[in-house]
This record gives structure tokens, C-alpha cells and sequence, in this order.
């Protein structure tokens, strides 16, 4: 029978923007339509059904055979308890209820939980580490900006919606008017965002540091000896700094353009030292474009459960913290690991060749909805229910602000939750060990 | 010719990311843009393919004219197994690979085939040693 | 002087912590079979000493004690951690953060290391005939105490970040050293015979880097004092000329870049500065 | 699973008990009259027993707590535990990771801990990290000092409509009480400003902190909320505020009947003088007040000598806390409610600040007369870890232990405050009071912080008799026992056996399901649809945080509100 609803308040699994305000009609279980979301959401939702795994395998010399979720979730055990320093990678695509199971899993085996923030925004956080951070939610910008910098990001190819509904083309409070905001692009080339910017400022590739640095100079009211930096006037940066005093309530708004070329955690350092200072000026505030729709989830999660945010080494039965030497790319380059269990991510295609070439060589079990490089290559893969659409659960949004992702539609025949799925690999784990 | 490789999201690989196996997703992760100037200096046609070579690995691509230019002597690819044929796994201590900034050399790549994800993992892979 | 043989007895597959690996631990537990059953952690078991390693005395002496560890170490992590007194001689490759948090005594390594090498030092002399990783004497995270006395010498080249938020005491670096060399250093001396990818003393407050090859571009948060002829570090006299640079000014720093002349011909715009 | 815990000396102020030697009977997770003859004996000889502690104010959970904790990777460096067969592992110092927190607080007798201060936006995360922290009962306290909603309704006077929001709030962020932080000031500070006083106007809103908080007091009063607003008020750590103080707890004395202020971390707001190197205590002034009037209780806020992490809502007092010490800052403003800062500090015994604000802490709770009006905290982590609650109470029970402390702190400071002349020594009743007894009261909180017959067995045995110690002289004796408490009892069940964690349960999450009148849910509940969207960038459906999402949900009935 033709039952369909329309479900309202929808929160989108894609991006850090989480917004929550799709409404989606569903139909005999599956997704009829999508309003409110932006090409990336819709394309989540409208082809959720694509490209996806609805038994669990097990590859046996160089074969995939399909096999019951009990096998699988006992040879996924035994390869975690086997292993002597096995890596749990991913986590950001899923809810924090599986992350907090997958933090147990972790300390049980004795293996390092890193997230897809090492290799997103982890630079990010370690300069905070450093420096502190002078930020806000979202509502704050669309109530009171009057100056918007994207810096390093593409808004509109990344986070579509997040100017119309955190930014210059949202109405808040206290700017009703596009006309009351001022929208800067600093970035490497011109981009679909540049373009809609009301100006935009061009440096040479890997030298955000010293442009960044610049600013901090100017705003200290020192000379510039070079005459031009970062391929920039040194006189635009003069200009730019008089806007950025001269603004009532200032944003810079961040991407991998800072933490993904050269100088890393440094050009975060800089940028957050330069909001910093600023506020003694004015009010100014840096908020992280970050990139899935649950990566600060799990670096909430993993904090509060161990104390650090990602890269959390759980061998030695506490946690210790050391990105570069515990986070997942470092780990897999020098061939530190010896299994890995790969959650909602797919490493083989996201990491540089020679880590990717390095997890391929290792016991690897993949919980995934659908077909990745990563589960190509997998020794057992279990598919996993769509966070968002077939599992409800809990998110944070790029800012901090925590949501419930809702579940729409039953997930395909046999197909469980992450939850259940790393339940049953712990409970196997431990009575393999002999129960607790 | 030599230019800076930066790697990043794009709306359609975005859009395609979940079905990583389909034809969608490979024209979107195994396209790069390139500024049209340095198009016509390399005598490629949008659509034509290029190869592109790094300190770590070289890959062919398909060559399209950005839409996101000027940025003459940079190569934006979209993140995915084809630009990571190419960046470097060094973290600097980070944690971080380098994703964009890389120096490379791109040609004009008449013959040679741009591989579809199962051949170019295939080739990336091959000596996987199964410990 | 009583001197221990490590060998490992395998290649190693995963990270070993092996911060019992240390004179002051060896030289408490006296007798060589206790020294045999100190725990280190394969992975994320823990393993006796001798289960990994072949274990010999060679001289049984007094008080001084010397580790020989022949072989890859490279998976070894935290060797030398805290160690006061004694020495450790690595015939091969060493790991992660050796000699961290050491107070005294002396490391040397025919070979490389991995990165944090001395990070936290406080004092002794760790000595690498090959080249370093990332963080050389670098605090830990979120820590502004990084290395505070003693010396590192490493004949071959460094990564990035080269005493980062050092405070005193002296790293001589023989060949290059990656980017952000002395970022956010408080005192001391970094020495770099070799060459830099850019950005030195980036937010450093105080303290002295000495760079005898190229620097390529100085921070625009650096602004040019003198031209010396010499660098005096410890005893010895660098010979010069020297273009020094003060900063990091974007952070208020009173530290000084000393960058050779004739190796640094782009930067010579910057002699019309000089008052 | 019923239990005899026999022969201890029995420290019970609630129900007038002061160490006697009894049994207490406890069946089902309650105290009762007595027991069958099957009951787990329990031999507390020559042992001090009283209920579980109770402690009024610890930043343990949420978004605040979580920033710095990401701040401060080498603040967990030191101090970490290790898994075992019953705990997971974790990370302390000044900021606990979450099971670390539960376990510590249960080692040391405490079972019922408040997290006072939850941006409501961000409530969900206080709750999910409460679902975290094992063992002790717990609830949080949502911030409405600087709500855009409160000020509208309260500059408009349309206190039954702010009446009725304010119980939405409570119902939809599962909060148990009206917290206010630097009123006004914060929604300024979201310019880069701040209030200067009681009287300065909020930009924009045309209402003044004054405003705020009588109105706030009246709704409290009118939803018959059981703790009183908990108030944090303007000019927080500058020096003279202590005027600002009393100026608040007396704008509210009028609408008093019974405790109707709560002054929280009242050492940061009891400093005299005008400048840094003219301050003074104001402990004094604040406790002559305090004992003339009944309508206001405080907690102390006292601080330790030690390396600590400062957080707080009080965004601006945060930035000029960051540019006194030049330490990393953390600054998180939340949109039309609140924010957050947080700034590591190292309290010093040769700074001249600090020990004066050592000695403001413990003089407020020297010349408070009434145990009842006056509770032991360290606004964990601002002043202190939690774990150091011990050392406070060594101090309170022992002029020695004072004097010993003194000699080694910064003797101008020493010299210019009145502690040396105060001969005050706390009794064990009165210790109960100020960390159980008189907490649970002034929470509102029944079943607590006593062992009468019908409370929660929640109870603290530690090993010294009472009798026997000499808490001036032995009062090492006294902080080595209060530091690992020889058993603790969560709802009838022996949780930690000498200071070891014997069996981890869930604790509760207390909230107020608070009600007013059909037709003011009604009109509340469309007003608030139609603009919610206005105000925040979620929308309402998603802001309401459903009870199922509480691991252990204690709803407290209050009845509907009198509008």
C-alpha cells in the first residue's frame, strides 16, 4: 500500500553546516523527495540506495565469499584480538553512540581510535593546543557579522547552504541586509565562492603563513620591509587590516587551505593568534569549515571519553596523545599497524598512495553502507545502515551545536546499525578473551 | 610544465562520493582543472588527457578548463585515489599528508589510458604482500 | 663502568615503548637477570626485555653504566626517557622520542632517529651521526616547555620544526633543516650548517638560530638590526658575515636570526634598512 | 539487596544526629528502620559515617568542559588511570575526562554532583556526558542570564509569559535551576563589551542586570522551583566587586520567602580595593550581610595552590583573565544565550593576588555563622580540582593547618587579611553541613544529604572515629581519610571498598518537569514556533531534548506554577 509522509526537521548527514531543516517525503520505505537541501544533501538522500552492500563477505585466499553477519562479526574479533597494535579508523560519517563503542573497542583490543579530523582538521587542533581559540556558533555570525572572511575553503562547492543560513546571505538580528556585510575571499585561485565575494584577495600557493603573518604585523602598527608578500601588495594587507579593526563584529571562516599545505598546525597558528589579537580592537571570531557531518562528534566524543580529541593511542591501557606519531596516516606510512578496522571511511581512496599501499597490506575490516576502495580491499566487510536516513543518532555540528539525526527508512533486509555491529565485534572480543 | 598541485572538494565529486565504483564519480575524482591559459601554453583540448607526475607518483587524468581560474600554474584535482596517486604521505610531524601545494609536472598524455578506480587500485596496489 | 648488549632478536612489526630502556633503570636493577625481566610494550602487550631482545653484559663494573642496543631500533620509542646519568649507543637506526625528558648523560646513534629527539630535555648530550625527524627538542602538546639545557648535535639534517618552543640549551643541526626551525622559542641556540625551507623563529621571544645556508625568504614579522662578522655560541666563533634579524615583532619577540650573507644574496634589498 | 551498616559514629545534621553510635538499615536503594537478619553486615567501628557528599557547583560535563579539555593535552599528560576489569581508563588533572570524574568524586564519598552551568543550545551535550560519568546522581543547571527571550519577556513585563518559557526551557534542556552568569554582561560581551554594574543597560535590549535577575527571581519563585536562582554576578574578578555582590543578593531581598539568592564562588566576587595591587577581602562585608538576612546562601570558590584550568560562562572576565596572564584563551559565544571562556592558571603562595584570594575563600566560611548558609566548593576547576575538597576541609577544621599553609604564602598578603585572628574550627556536623546536609537543602533535593529514614542510601564511611581525632591537631589524619573513603554507598549498593571502585552503577539525572497552566503552555508553545527560527539557526523540533536521551531519567514533579 502506497504509504507516504512528509518528515520535517530533517538534520543532513553530509557536511559540517548539519542543516536541519530538510523535509523529506518517504514512500513504501524508500526516498520519494528532498526539499531544503543543497546539491550535496540532496545527492545523499536521492541516491542512498546506490552502489550498496547488503551481505557480509569474507575474503578466504583471494576470494570474497558472502557469509552470515556471525561469522563476520567472529572474524573481525579474532583479527582485533589478535592484532598487536591495530588501528580504528574514521568514525566521522557515523553517530556518536557507535564512536563512544568504537572508543570501548579500542581500549579492549589495545589499539589507537583516530577519526578523519587528522586528516581534515587536525592541524586545527593542535594549534589550538597552542594558542586557544576565540569562537562561536554559527547564529552569532548571521545575528551580528558585518565582516565575513572565507579563507582557504569553498564554501559553495563544500558547504553550499552555509552562507544563505550562517553568513552574508542570512538575515539575523541585527543585519537584515546583504548590503550590512562585507564577504572576503583569501584563497589560491578564483572560485565559485570568490566570485559572489565583494572582493577577493589571490596569494601564491603555501604561503598563507606569511600573509597571515603580515596581517599581524600591520595590526601591531609595524612596517612591512618586503613590498610585496604572499604575491600580495603589502599595502592591501594594511587596507585589510583597517576593515578587519574598523568592522563592529569580525568572522574568519577557514578551511583546508590552512591546514592542508605547507606550514599545517603553523598557518592555524598564525590565523588564530590574529583573531586573537584582534579582539583588542574589536570583536572577532574563527570558526573551522569542517568537513563531514559528524567529525566533531567524534572529536567530542573522544574527549571526553579519554581526554583527547583524535589520534588516541589505547595500547597501554590509558590513553596517550601524540598526532604525528598516534594519528592515522603516520601509523599506516610506517607501517606501524598490523590490522585495522575501518568505520564509515574509506582510507584507500583519501589516503596518499603510500599509506594507502601500506593499510592494504594488512588485515582490514570495513563497516560500510556502500562499496569502497576500502572494502575492495577489505578481509571481512560488514554493511552498515545510512546514519541519518536508515539510523538515527547523535551529531555536532561544526560549531559544537549537538543534533539527533533521525531514522527515515528501514535499512535493506539483514543490513544492521554501526551500534549493533560494534557491539557484537566487543561482546565477541571479550568472550573470546574469556568474558570479563 | 611545471605547476603546484592542490587538491580539494568538488560539487559533483561530492555528489558522487558514496558510489565510489561509478562512472560519475570517476569523471569527477579523475578530472583536473586547469587554468585556461596553461592549457593553450600545453596544447591540451578540455578533455584530453594529461599525466601528471610528482616525487611520489604520476597518474593520468582527464584535462578541463577551470571554472575557477584564474590560477595559472596550479592543478586543482578533486580529493579521491587519482590525486592521492600523487601526494605525499609525509605529515611534517602533523598528522596531515600534504593535500595541496605538491610540485609536479604535467604533460600532454596522448596513448595511455586514465584508469577506472578497479584498475588504478589494481595498479596502485599491486604489491599489496599479504602479510 | 658496566656496559649491557641489546639485540633485538626479531624485526619489529609494531611500535615497542621502551622507556625502561635507560641507564638510571638498568643501573636500580643491578643484577643482569633483573635487567632481563624490565618490561617494555610490544604494541599493546607487555614483553619482558629478553623476550625481544638478545641481553649480554659485557663489562660488569662499577658505577657508570653504558646500553649498546645493535640492530634496527627504529621501532623503539622513549629510549633514555628521564635518564640522568650513563650512556646509550645505538649501532643502527633509532626511534620516536629518544632521550625525552632526559636530565643527564649521553646519547649517541650511528644512524637516524625518528622525531621528538630530546623533546623536553633538560640536560645531557645526544649525539645522531645521521638525520632527525620532526620536533627536535620541541615541548609536547599544548606544553610551552620545550627543551631546557643540555645538547643535541645531528650531523645529518632535521625535519620541521626544530626546537619548537625551546628554551635553552644548544641543537646544532650539520645538514637542513625542514620549515618553522625555533617556532615559538623562549632561549637557547639552534645552529643549522646546512640549509632551511623558510619560516624560522616564526612567534619565537627569545633565544638565537644561526643559519649558515640558505633561508630562502625571511618573516615579514622579522626586521633587519646589523651585519655581524661572527657568531659567538658557546665558546667556539662562527665565522660570519651574519645578516641578524630581530623578531618574531608579530609577537613581540626580542630573538635573533643570524643569517649567513653570502649564502642569503636575495635578502640583500634589506641593507637599505639598516640605520 | 539489604544491608546493616553497624557501630559508626554517625554524623547526620539534617536529622540532628551528631556522631552517635548507630546502625543504619538499608533495603531496595533506601534507609530504613530496619532490616532482616539476611542483611550484608557492614562493620563501620571507630568509623565516621555520614550520607553521601553533595556538591552544589563542578564544571564536570558539557561544552565548556570539553573545550578545555581540548586545550590542555599536557594538563592529562601527568595524570592518567589505567583500565582495569571494572573502570575504563582516563585522564584527570584539572579537567577529568568523564569516567575518571565519576570514579574520583565516588572515592572520595561525594554521590551527588551539579553541573552548573549548560548553554541550553548545547544541553544535549552536558546530557551526554553526564550518561558518562558513572556512579554519582547528577543535574544540570541552564544559563538564562543573558537569554534573549528572558530579556525581552522581562523588558516588556510579561513575567507570566517568561514564567511560561522559562518551564518550556527546563522541560526541553532537562535542567533542574535558573543559573544566571554576569548578567547583560555576556550578551555585551557579544560586541566585544560588558556591563559595569547592577544598573548599566544591556546594548540593545534596554534592560538591566538588576532587571534580569529580580525577574528571574519572581519566575523562580512563581514555577516553585526547588533550588533558588544560582548567581554568578557582575564584575566577577575585579577588584571591588564585592559591592556589586551585596548590591545583588539586596535587589532580591523583598521578594524573599526562604532562600531565594544563591551567591555561587563567592571568593571570585569578595575582593576590595580598586586595582590588583590594592586588593583586599571583602569577606567580611559579604558575611555580615549574609548573617543578617535570610534569603541568601553562597558557596566558597576557594582556591588551592596549584596548576588549574578557569572556565566559566563570564566570557569577558575570561578575556581579561587571558590578557592579565598572556595564557592560551578559549573563547565559544552561543547564539542569543550565552558563552564560554576558558584560561589555564597556576595559583602561586608568593603571589600577593592569590593568597589574598586563598584567605577571602576560607574567611567567608570562618565568619558565616550558620553552617547552613555558607557550602564547601573550589568551583572545580576554577579554584581547584575537586580532589582537593579534603584540603579545604583541613583547613576549615584546623587553625594549625591554616597557620601552616600561611607561613608559606606571600606574607604581605598574610598580614593584611584578618584569617590569623580567626579561631573558628569547624566540627564534623558542621563539615556534613557545608558538603552534604546543607548542599541537598538548599538544592531542594529530599532524598538527599541525610540518612533519615526513606532517604537514598547514599552514604560515606570513612576510616577516623570521630571520638577519638583531634581534627585541629591530626588534621592530616583527618584529609588522608576524606581523601579515599573506606566505603561509599550508592543507592544501597557498596560502590568503593578503600578508596577502589568495587562495582560501577548509573547514576540518576535529575530534572524539573515544570508546568504551568494549559492555556500559557498553549500561547508559550505557538509563540515560540512561529520566531524560534528568528532567534536560533536550529529549529525547535530539534532544540527539545527528548527524556529517552537522559541514561537514567529522574524527573522531579513541582506542580504547576502559581502565574
Amino acid at each position: 500500500m502506497n504509504v507516504e509522509n512528509v518528515i520535517k526537521g530533517v538534520v543532513c548527514p553530509f557536511c559540517g553546516c548539519c542543516c536541519d531543516d530538510l523535509e523529506v517525503t518517504v514512500r513504501n520505505n524508500e526516498i520519494a523527495k528532498v526539499e531544503n537541501a543543497c546539491a550535496l544533501g540532496r545527492a545523499k538522500f536521492e541516491r542512498w540506495n546506490e552502489g550498496r552492500i547488503v551481505r557480509p563477505s569474507i575474503r578466504s585466499d583471494g576470494k570474497i565469499l558472502e557469509t552470515s553477519f556471525a561469522k563476520a562479526v567472529e572474524r573481525s574479533a579474532r583479527i582485533l584480538y589478535d592484532a598487536r597494535y591495530p588501528l580504528l579508523w574514521g568514525w566521522s560519517c557515523t553517530s556518536c553512540e557507535a564512536q563512544k563503542i568504537g572508543v570501548e573497542l579500542a581500549e579492549e583490543v589495545g589499539g589507537v581510535i583516530d577519526s578523519t579530523t587528522s586528516t581534515c582538521h587536525g592541524p586545527s587542533i593542535i594549534a589550538v593546543h597552542d594558542v586557544g581559540e576565540s569562537s562561536t556558533t554559527l547564529g552569532e555570525v548571521r545575528h551580528r557579522a558585518d565582516l565575513v572572511i572565507y579563507w582557504g575553503c569553498n564554501p559553495l562547492h563544500a558547504h553550499p547552504r552555509h552562507m544563505s543560513r550562517y553568513s552574508v546571505l542570512s538575515e539575523g538580528r541585527f543585519r537584515k541586509r546583504r548590503g550590512e556585510r562585507k564577504m572576503i575571499v583569501v584563497d589560491v585561485r578564483r572560485t565559485a565562492t570568490a566570485k559572489i565575494a565583494d572582493e577577493f584577495i589571490k596569494i601564491e600557493p603555501n604561503s598563507d603563513y606569511e600573509a597571515l603573518t603580515a596581517l599581524r604585523m600591520c595590526l601591531k602598527g609595524e612596517e612591512l620591509e618586503q613590498e610585496s608578500i604572499a604575491g600580495v601588495p603589502s599595502k592591501k594587507f594594511e587596507e585589510l587590516i583597517d576593515e578587519m579593526v574598523g568592522c563592529q563584529f569580525g568572522v574568519i571562516f577557514f578551511g583546508l587551505g590552512l591546514t592542508m599545505s605547507a606550514g599545517k598546525s603553523r598557518n592555524v597558528d598564525a590565523a588564530l593568534s590574529l583573531v586573537r589579537d584582534l579582539n583588542s580592537k574589536t570583536k572577532f571570531v574563527i570558526v573551522p569549515m569542517r568537513g563531514h557531518f559528524n567529525v566533531t562528534g567524534a572529536n567530542e566524543v573522544f574527549a571526553w571519553q579519554t581526554g583527547y580529541p583524535f589520534a588516541v593511542d589505547l595500547s597501554q591501557g590509558y590513553p596517550r596523545y601524540n598526532p604525528g606519531e598516534t594519528s592515522g596516516v603516520d601509523i599506516a606510512t610506517r607501517h606501524d599497524c598490523d590490522a585495522a578496522l575501518v568505520v564509515g571511511s574509506d582510507p584507500i581512496s583519501n589516503f596518499p598512495l603510500e599509506a594507502a599501499r601500506n593499510l592494504s597490506s594488512i588485515p582490514i575490516i570495513c563497516i560500510d553502507p556502500h562499496e569502497t576502495a576500502t572494502t575492495s580491499v577489505s578481509d571481512t566487510v560488514i554493511p552498515s545502515a545510512i546514519v541519518g536516513i536508515e539510523a538515527e543518532g547523535t551529531v555536532y555540528r561544526m560549531d559544537g551545536v549537538p543534533l539527533l539525526l533521525r531514522k527515515l527508512i528501514d535499512p535493506p533486509e539483514g543490513v544492521s546499525k554501526d551500534t549493533e555491529i560494534l557491539e557484537a565485534i566487543l561482546n565477541e572480543v571479550r568472550r573470546i578473551r574469556g568474558g570479563r | 610544465m611545471k605547476v603546484i598541485v592542490v587538491t580539494g572538494r568538488s560539487i559533483a565529486q561530492g555528489r558522487s562520493k558514496e558510489s565510489k565504483f561509478s562512472d560519475e564519480y570517476a569523471r569527477a575524482a579523475a578530472t583536473c582543472e586547469v587554468d585556461p591559459e596553461d592549457l593553450s601554453t600545453l596544447g591540451v583540448k578540455p578533455g584530453q588527457k594529461v599525466k601528471l607526475t610528482t616525487s611520489r607518483g604520476s597518474v593520468n587524468l582527464f584535462a578541463s578548463v577551470s571554472s575557477q581560474s584564474p590560477h595559472r600554474g596550479i592543478v586543482f584535482i578533486p580529493f579521491g585515489p587519482w590525486a592521492n596517486s600523487l601526494m605525499d604521505a609525509e605529515t611534517d610531524g602533523t598528522g596531515m599528508p600534504t593535500l595541496k601545494g605538491m610540485e609536479a609536472e604535467i604533460e600532454l598524455a596522448a596513448e595511455d589510458e586514465v584508469l577506472g578506480l578497479k584498475e588504478l587500485l589494481a595498479k596502485n596496489l599491486k604489491e599489496r604482500g599479504r602479510t | 663502568m658496566t656496559s649491557i648488549l641489546l639485540r633485538p632478536r626479531k624485526l619489529f612489526k609494531v611500535p615497542i615503548e621502551a622507556s625502561a630502556i635507560s641507564p638510571d633503570n638498568f643501573a636500580a636493577a643491578r643484577k643482569v637477570e633483573e635487567i632481563k625481566n624490565q618490561v617494555v610494550w610490544e604494541g599493546n602487550r607487555p614483553a619482558t626485555l629478553a623476550s625481544i631482545f638478545d641481553v649480554e653484559e659485557l663489562e660488569q663494573g662499577g658505577e657508570l653504566l653504558e646500553i649498546i642496543i645493535e640492530g634496527d631500533a627504529s621501532k623503539l620509542r622513549g629510549v633514555g626517557k628521564g635518564m640522568g646519568s650513563g650512556t646509550i649507543t645505538v649501532e643502527g637506526n633509532a626511534g620516536i622520542r629518544l632521550g625525552e625528558a632526559m636530565r643527564g648523560g649521553t646519547i649517541t646513534v650511528n644512524g637516524n632517529v625518528g622525531s621528538w629527539l630530546g623533546s623536553r630535555m633538560r640536560g645531557g648530550r645526544i649525539e645522531v651521526s645521521g638525520d632527525a625527524g620532526d620536533y627536535v627538542g620541541s615541548a609536547i602538546r599544548g606544553s610551552t616547555r620545550g627543551m631546557s639545557g643540555g645538547q643535541i648535535v645531528v650531523r645529518g639534517s632535521a625535519g620541521n620544526e626544530v626546537g619548537c618552543w625551546m628554551r635553552d640549551g644548544m641543537i646544532r643541526i650539520g645538514g637542513n633543516v625542514g620549515q618553522f626551525a625555533g617556532v615559538h622559542m623562549l632561549g637557547g641556540t639552534i645552529v643549522i650548517e646546512g640549509s632551511s625551507r623558510g619560516r624560522i623563529g616564526a612567534s619565537m621571544k627569545g633565544g638565537r638560530i644561526v643559519v649558515l645556508g640558505e633561508v630562502g625568504r625571511v618573516l615579514p614579522s622579522f626586521s633587519i638590526e646589523e651585519i655581524r662578522n661572527v657568531a659567538r655560541v658557546g665558546e667556539d666563533r662562527i665565522p660570519g658575515p651574519f645578516y641578524v634579524f630581530a623578531g618574531d615583532l608579530a609577537d613581540d619577540g626580542d630573538g635573533r636570526l643570524y643569517v649567513s650573507k653570502d649564502r642569503n644574496l636575495e635578502l640583500r634589498f634589506y641593507e637599505s634598512y639598516i640605520e | 539487596m539489604e544491608l546493616l551498616i553497624k557501630n559508626g559514629y554517625v554524623v547526620d545534621p539534617a536529622n540532628g544526629i551528631d556522631c552517635e553510635k548507630l546502625d543504619i538499615a538499608v533495603r531496595g536503594g533506601k534507609i530504613v528502620e530496619e532490616v532482616s537478619s539476611s542483611a550484608k553486615i557492614l562493620d563501620a567501628s571507630n568509623m565516621l559515617v555520614m550520607p553521601g557528599g553533595v556538591d552544589i557547583h563542578s564544571h564536570i560535563a558539557g561544552s565548556k568542559t570539553n573545550l578545555a579539555r581540548v586545550l590542555r593535552p599536557e594538563d592529562h599528560f601527568r595524570d592518567f588511570e589505567r583500565r582495569t576489569a571494572l573502570t575504563r581508563s582516563g585522564v584527570g588533572h584539572s579537567v577529568p575526562s568523564t569516567y575518571t570524574t565519576g570514579y574520583r568524586y565516588a572515592r572520595m564519598g561525594y554521590t551527588t554532583v551539579i553541573e552548573p552551568a549548560t548553554p541550553p543550545l548545547k544541553a544535549r551535550h552536558t546530557h551526554d556526558e553526564l550518561n558518562d560519568t558513572p556512579i554519582i546522581d547528577k543535574a544540570c543547571f541552564p544559563l538564562f542570564g543573558n537569554n534573549w527571550h528572558v530579556m525581552e519577556y522581562l523588558k516588556n513585563g510579561d513575567l507570566e509569559l517568561c514564567a511560561a518559557y522559562l518551564s518550556w526551557m527546563l522541560r526541553a534542556t532537562k535542567g533542574y535551576a535558573i543559573k544566571i552568569v554576569n548578567p547583560g554582561g555576556v550578551e555585551a560581551w557579544h560586541w566585544g563589551g560588558n556591563v559595569v554594574g547592577l544598573d548599566s543597560e544591556v546594548p540593545h535590549f534596554g534592560i538591566t542586570p538588576r532587571e534580569i535577575v529580580r525577574g528571574l527571581c519572581k519566575v523562580n519563585k512563581m514555577l516553585k522551583l526547588p533550588h533558588a536562582i544560582h548567581v554568578h554576578p557582575n564584575n566577577l574578578g575585579k577588584p571591588g566587586n564585592y559591592l556589586t555582590t551585596i548590591k545583588t543578593m539586596e535587589c532580591v531581598k523583598d521578594l524573599a520567602e526562604g532562600a531565594s539568592i544563591h551567591i555561587t564562588h563567592c571568593q571570585f566576587t569578595s575582593f576590595k580595593g580598586e586595582d590588583w595591587s590594592t586588593l583586599r577581602s571583602g569577606a567580611q562585608e559579604i558575611a555580615r550581610y549574609v548573617n543578617r538576612n535570610d534569603h541568601v546562601t553562597i558557596d566558597m570558590g576557594q582556591i588551592i595552590f596549584t596548576a588549574t584550568t578557569t572556565m566559566t560562562g563570564d566570557g569577558p572576565f575570561e578575556y581579561i583573565l587571558h590578557q592579565i596572564s598572556g595564557r592560551k584563551w578559549v573563547n565559544k559565544d552561543v547564539e542569543a544565550e550565552t558563552g564560554a571562556g576558558v584560561v589555564p592558571v597556576v595559583y602561586k603562595r608568593r603571589s600577593f593576588v592569590n593568597a589574598t584570594q586563598w584567605a577571602i575563600g576560607l574567611e567567608l566560611a570562618l565568619l558565616i555563622e550558620d553552617p547552613w548558609k555558607v557550602y564547601l566548593t573550589t568551583d572545580h576547576p576554577n579554584g581547584g580540582p575537586f580532589t582537593a575538597y579534603p584540603r579545604v576541609v583541613s583547613w576549615l577544621m584546623s587553625k594549625r593547618a591554616r597557620e601552616r599553609t600561611m607561613s608559606r604564602m606571600n606574607q604581605s598578603a598574610a598580614r593584611k587579611t584578618i584569617l590569623q585572628s580567626l579561631e573558628r574550627e569547624y566540627s564534623f556536623e558542621e563539615i556534613a553541613i557545608v558538603t552534604r546536609a546543607g548542599t541537598a537543602k538548599a538544592l531542594g533535593l529530599k532524598a538527599k544529604g541525610h540518612l533519615g529514614v526513606g532517604a537514598d542510601a547514599d552514604i560515606s564511611i570513612y576510616r577516623i572515629n570521630p571520638k577519638e581525632i583531634d581534627p585541629s591537631r591530626d588534621y592530616r589524619a583527618v584529609r588522608k581519610a576524606l581523601r579515599r573513603a573506606a566505603y561509599t554507598v550508592k543507592d544501597g549498593q557498596i560502590v568503593v571498598k578503600d578508596g577502589e571502585i568495587k562495582e560501577v552503577v548509573q547514576g540518576r539525572t535529575f530534572w524539573i518537569d515544570s508546568r504551568v497552566p494549559k492555556d500559557l503552555e498553549e500561547k508559550i508553545h505557538r509563540e515560540l514556533s512561529k520566531s524560534f527560527r528568528e532567534y536560533y539557526t536550529v529549529g525547535m523540533e530539534n532544540y527539545f531534548i527528548g527524556e529517552g536521551e537522559l541514561a537514567r531519567s529522574s524527573p522531579i514533579y513541582v506542580g504547576e506554577a502559581k502565574v
